[in-house]
């Protein structure tokens, strides 16, 4: 019925691929027992019920395939992988590759301290060293927030999230900037998760979609569809809580990441803008 | 193609004078690193091929745990792992060290320890590979222990390694971008950032490559000047030596010096 | 920094073990092809072949000036490019971090095994190669029967304290974000904020493997050196 | 069956031989002897065209070695070496080290190449030793070795060079027995020695070198006796202490 | 000068030298003969304790060698050794090589050091070649350094391994001319060689030793035309060819 490579070839193989992450906490992970899970995963499973549906294939088969921040974009590409259920932030120069559902999350750079450091502002990182991690796009907002606001602070980059929060941890770095749902899951993480605070700061607006190849319209619509369908019934903002405001494996930790305004606005409003 | 090397960047440099700045630091990296190398590489060495059984176990233990870890897996040891096993205020300290230098000192430690174990090998195998001849007459004549390994027997070794310790240094300076792991913008990480910053991969990691290579030409080069300046007159390869007849048939069939390494 | 805790190691173990075998796997197919084609390249270079000689030392050189690293980077970005190219398509055909991982070891090691086996080549005694002559043996036989057998045995110590090193540098593939040893206990570190405990204990595995790699190495050569061959 | 022409040898500017000739008949047992450097080993690895010669004319068995022949093989595995420094391959095994060109250049089976190998090995008294490998057996049986594996290409003359010069005195012997036996079996030989004991027992010509050129050709006992040259003479006093 | 009682030396599970006896006196020249591997060169490198032995008593020069000893270089500075494979240090220059030792464990000043071993290459002709590298020279011409480099220390007595085996037929002799000079200057020696001709000229006596046993001890005239035992003629036979 509807006209979709993308439909087409899942039809043909009778399997479906999907991209995941391995410590994408809370979209896109590994569980205990090593198998991927999440809040994209979950929004994932209505999809291929969706497309399971579509195709009339009785018994559709879900492959699941690892991706990271520098191969998921070339697999879609290729068609090793059908859909991407991550974190992945939807911005121009990535439309010009891929496509993105309407948004299912919105986040925005902060700033991570310890909560005995005494610091209040952003203003208050003057002289200090922060941490970011290379090949994020934290470091070029964090090279220009100190030029702008001529804060004049230290920037190391650590190799991966892990370590910059080490660095913030062990008290090499004042800060650490990045995502908040990231620093959110990093923090939840933590041993002792109250030793930390966000500073008050947000940068620019972040939004998050499952990724797919570019030019498949049917494909979107379909995608675009479920997930719209979801966002009206109610169903979207229980998933959201099943996965930002309750306890989580593997360590049942609570991230208390409510549900913020610019979110609840795209809930009433589905849309792929990104801005 | 480099012409993007000269525009501004966020922080208002320009893009070269980050590569610049990178190379400063793999430089200094390399130098300092090398000379501790060498320095503690020649006394495990000698530490290996000691009569003493105590010390001849500490050096060979040392070597077995430098040479078996990765450089990357040590300088996360070195950073993150040795300030919180030092007492508190001794650790503190060593944090607070301000970027660059707090990740430098770290980075020279480990690359300076870590090749110092691979050296250590190379001049192990040199003193083994000398000819039992030279110990014994050396004790023929008197010399001491000490006499022996000062006078006959490190002089030596270090003439015959000079082509293995040539692949160390080149060693040193390639694992220089190791030290990006804990954050030190030395040249590779630069020419990451420049490619992330600029979307010009090809430009930044094609001028990184071009700089690495014009080092690995000069150390070469200087290696080779070396040699050549420390060469025992009558053992070059056709020099003016007069070739005895009878030694091309005591010589041994393979004359590879043992642990001679190729290392990267 | 809090007390260690191990405990989430061990849960982790299977997630460990399997970038263990990527680990393991990356150095078996980068030895195999490596010491294939490094073969051939020493052979090249020994010939002393017109163009292909000097080829092939410009491509060994400039493999042992650069940094692993910046080798892997390249090779992220170069190989789809070239593959296409040789499809004959325009658009890079991306082949993923994996492939890149096993091609540019296999290549990178190739330079590396070539440099050990052309020094074995020449530390060869004349005589063998005047010996092959008086016994009118062809180029094929001598190299096949008589030099290269000896050249391995020769370097096969050295061959495999390579191969350990090679197996330590599998690390870097962690710029690809591949999930070798290294790799899969930052990703749980990640999850669990212990890396120190994750880096400590791979740092022991390592040093086991490693330290057990090379004690075997010794042990093949003192149970396996030819008679009487010295060494 | 050798003949060699006005032959020379030249290393970049020093002239090895120079204009050199030499004929040997089938049958004949020829002693070359001469100082350290005198030509001795380059003339009869030019024999064998191990080295190129660069004037001249060398024939051996009817056959012109030059640049433009297609095989030297052809001629090569008519003449048998046996070095100084015995260049057994030292990963093979005995047998096999006398196994290997039978089957890579003759063409044999492995029952007959190791047949034959046998016999051979049987011949120079190391049978007994044939699994073990060079690296096991002292100098002089090596050497014996040597002399077996030149043998199975079933050669129409040998060539020696030096053969007992890296041996231990007591080891000299059993070489030089194992020589005088097949040169009494009629073998064509060239040997390049200094065991002057020998060269009077078998030797039909000796024939003294000295910087690059033939000094005295003569018959052995003659040349021990009384050498026509003084530089042969003085050699002579040299070597026999 | 020496004296050797009831030495044991052991490797491993292979006995060496068992129940050795034998006395120098201060002037004496001794030949060792006897096949490979009899126990030659472990004799002499115990009496200079380069290998320690496992049972019996050496005496040098009054000292007793013991495992106890505090200093063996003191016994080993009045030993001179010579090597059958030079062992000249390649990285120092003749003259250097004559003088590390002197200056180190003499204590010599670089200048006395220098006059001395000038003295002595020059006794030894080939002071000429003071400033050239071991590798320059010729196979004889780095013996004879070895042999004045070792004088350079002074030794009460010379131990030689012999020293002529490595050389070239024509450079034996020169070799053999320093020592027969060296030995009529009076010095106390023991040579192992198998120099015939040498041990004529003068041995005061030859010591054939066979498996780790002194065989024979006799007067060399008499040892050469007829030895006593089996073993050595055996042995004779075979290296007289
Ligand atoms: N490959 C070579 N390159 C340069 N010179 C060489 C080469 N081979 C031999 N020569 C020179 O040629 C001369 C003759 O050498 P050759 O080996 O034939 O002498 P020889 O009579 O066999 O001496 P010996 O008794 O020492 O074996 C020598 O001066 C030697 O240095
Ligand atoms: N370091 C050692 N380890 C084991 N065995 C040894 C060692 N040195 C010598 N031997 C053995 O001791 C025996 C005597 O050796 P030695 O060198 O004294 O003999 P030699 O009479 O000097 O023989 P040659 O004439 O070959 O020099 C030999 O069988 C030898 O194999
Ligand atoms: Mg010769
Ligand atoms: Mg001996």
């Amino acid at each position: 019925a509807v006209d979709s490579p993308t439909l087409a070839r899942i039809k043909s193989n009778g399997a479906i691929t999907i991209g995941h992450r391995e410590a994408s906490i809370p979209f896109s992970y590994l569980g205990p027992d090593q198998k991927p899970i999440g809040f994209s995963l979950d929004l994932c499973a209505a999809i291929v019920e969706r497309i399971k549906a579509e195709t009339g294939l009785t018994s559709l088969k879900v492959n699941y395939v690892p991706v990271n921040s520098s191969n998921r974009i070339p697999l879609i590409q290729s068609g090793t992988v059908d859909i991407e259920c991550g974190g992945t932030a939807n911005d121009r120069k990535r439309q010009e590759q891929v496509s993105f559902s309407v948004a299912t999350f919105v986040s925005q750079p902060r700033w991570l301290v310890k909560a005995d450091s005494g610091l209040k502002t952003a203003g208050d990182l003057k002289g200090k060293t922060i941490v970011v991690t290379q090949g994020s796009n934290a470091v070029g907002f964090a090279q220009g927030v100190n030029a702008k606001e001529q804060l004049g602070f230290n920037i190391v980059q650590a190799k991966d999230h892990a370590e910059s929060f080490l660095m913030l941890n062990t008290g090499r770095a004042a800060a650490f900037m990045e995502d908040d749902i990231l620093l959110a899951g990093l923090k939840a993480a933590a041993p002792n998760p109250d030793a930390l605070i966000f500073l008050p700061e947000g940068y620019a607006k972040i939004y998050y979609g499952l990724m797919f190849t570019k030019g498949d319209t049917g494909f979107k619509a379909l995608v675009d569809d479920v997930l719209s369908k979801q966002m009206a019934s109610g169903q979207f903002e229980k998933t959201y809580a099943k996965w930002f405001t309750r306890p989580i494996p593997p360590k049942n930790e609570n991230l208390a990441f409510p549900l913020t305004v610019e979110l609840t606005e795209r809930i009433a409003h589905p849309s792929d803008a990104v801005d | 193609m480099f012409a993007v090397l000269l525009e501004q960047t966020a922080d208002g440099q320009r893009y070269i004078d980050w590569l610049v700045s990178g190379l400063g630091w793999t430089l200094a990296l390399a130098f300092f690193g090398w000379w501790i190398a060498f320095a503690v590489g020649v006394v495990v060495g000698i530490g290996r091929t000691v009569q003493n059984r105590a010390v001849a176990a500490l050096a060979r233990l040392y070597v077995e745990i430098f040479r078996n870890i990765p450089v990357l897996v040590q300088m996360f040891l070195w950073y993150f792992v040795l300030p919180e096993i030092l007492p508190v205020a001794l650790g503190n300290a060593i944090k607070q060290i301000p970027p660059p230098w707090g990740s430098f000192f770290p980075a020279l430690v480990c690359l300076g320890l870590y090749t110092a174990a691979r050296i250590a090998e190379q001049v192990r195998a040199g003193i083994e590979a000398l000819p039992k001849g030279q110990v014994e007459a050396a004790s023929a004549l008197g010399l001491s222990g000490y006499l022996t390994y000062r006078h006959v027997i490190v002089p030596q070794a270090l003439r015959l390694i000079i082509p293995s310790l040539t692949s160390e240094v080149m060693g040193i300076y390639k694992n220089t971008s190791v030290a990006l792991t804990i954050g030190l913008m030395e040249l590779t990480a630069q020419a990451r950032q420049i490619s992330e910053a600029t979307f010009q991969t090809f430009t930044a990691f094609g001028a990184a490559t071009l700089v690495y290579l014009a080092l690995a030409l000069i150390a070469y080069q200087g290696m080779a000047l070396i040699d050549r300046a420390v060469r025992i007159p009558g053992t070059g390869r056709g020099e003016d030596a007069i070739e005895p007849a009878a030694t091309h048939a005591i010589q041994p069939i393979d004359s590879l010096p043992d642990a001679m390494e190729v290392v990267k | 920094m809090n007390s260690l805790d191990f405990s989430v190691v061990l849960q982790a173990w299977p997630y460990l073990w399997s970038g263990l075998l990527f680990s393991l796997a990356l150095t078996a197919v980068a030895f195999v092809v490596g010491l294939v084609l490094g073969t051939c390249l020493a052979l090249v270079q020994h010939f002393e072949l017109p163009v292909l000689g000097r080829l092939v030392r410009g491509y060994v050189a400039l493999m042992r000036s650069i940094p692993l690293i910046l080798v892997l980077f390249w090779f992220f970005f170069l190989v789809p490019i070239v593959i296409s190219h040789l499809g004959g398509g325009g658009r890079p055909v991306p082949i993923g971090a994996t492939w890149t991982a096993f091609i540019t070891f296999g290549l990178f090691e190739a330079a590396y095994y070539s440099e050990i086996i052309r020094v074995g080549l020449r530390a060869v005694n004349r005589g063998q190669f005047e010996a092959c002559q008086a016994l009118a043996l062809s180029t094929f036989d001598t190299y096949r029967s008589v030099i290269l057998p000896q050249v391995l045995r020769v370097a096969s110590p050295i061959i495999l304290s390579q191969t350990i090193i090679l197996f330590q540098d599998t690390s870097l593939v962690y710029v690809l974000s591949l999930t070798d040893l290294l790799g899969a206990a930052s990703k749980l570190a990640q999850l669990n904020g212990r890396l120190v405990e994750m880096y400590l204990v791979i740092a022991v595995v390592y040093l086991a493997i490693s330290s057990a790699a090379s004690q075997c190495v010794a042990f093949l050569r003192k149970r396996y050196a030819i008679a009487g061959m010295r060494r | 069956m050798v003949t060699v022409e006005n032959l020379v040898k030249r290393f970049g500017h020093f002239t090895a031989l120079n204009d050199v000739n030499l004929t040997v008949a089938a049958g004949e047992k020829i002693v070359l002897c001469g100082p350290s450097g005198s030509g001795k080993s380059t003339l009869i690895r030019c024999i064998n065209h191990i080295e190129k010669h660069d004037a001249g004319r060398i024939v051996v068995d009817g056959i012109e070695l030059s640049d433009r022949m297609t095989d030297v093989n052809v001629v090569r595995r008519e003449v048998g070496m046996v070095f100084q420094s015995f260049n057994l391959f030292p990963h093979l095994s005995v047998v096999e080290n006398c196994m290997l060109a039978p089957m890579k250049v003759r063409g044999l089976s492995r029952a007959e190449a190791r047949e034959r190998a046998i016999g051979l090995l049987r011949k120079v008294r190391i049978h007994d030793q044939a699994n073990k490998y060079p690296g096991q057996l002292s100098g002089g049986q090596q050497q014996r070795v040597a002399i077996a594996r030149a043998l199975c290409m079933q050669p129409k003359i040998m060539l020696f060079d030096e053969p007992t010069s890296a041996l231990d005195p007591e080891m000299v012997k059993e070489v030089l027995d194992t020589m005088v036996e097949l040169a009494k079996d009629g073998m064509t030989m060239v040997c390049v020695t200094h065991e002057m004991g020998f060269a009077r027992e078998i030797a039909d010509r000796v024939v003294f070198m000295d910087r690059g050129c033939i000094v005295e050709e003569a018959d052995p006992e003659a040349f021990f006796r009384a050498p026509r040259t003084e530089r042969a003479r003085d050699f002579l006093g040299q070597i026999i202490h």
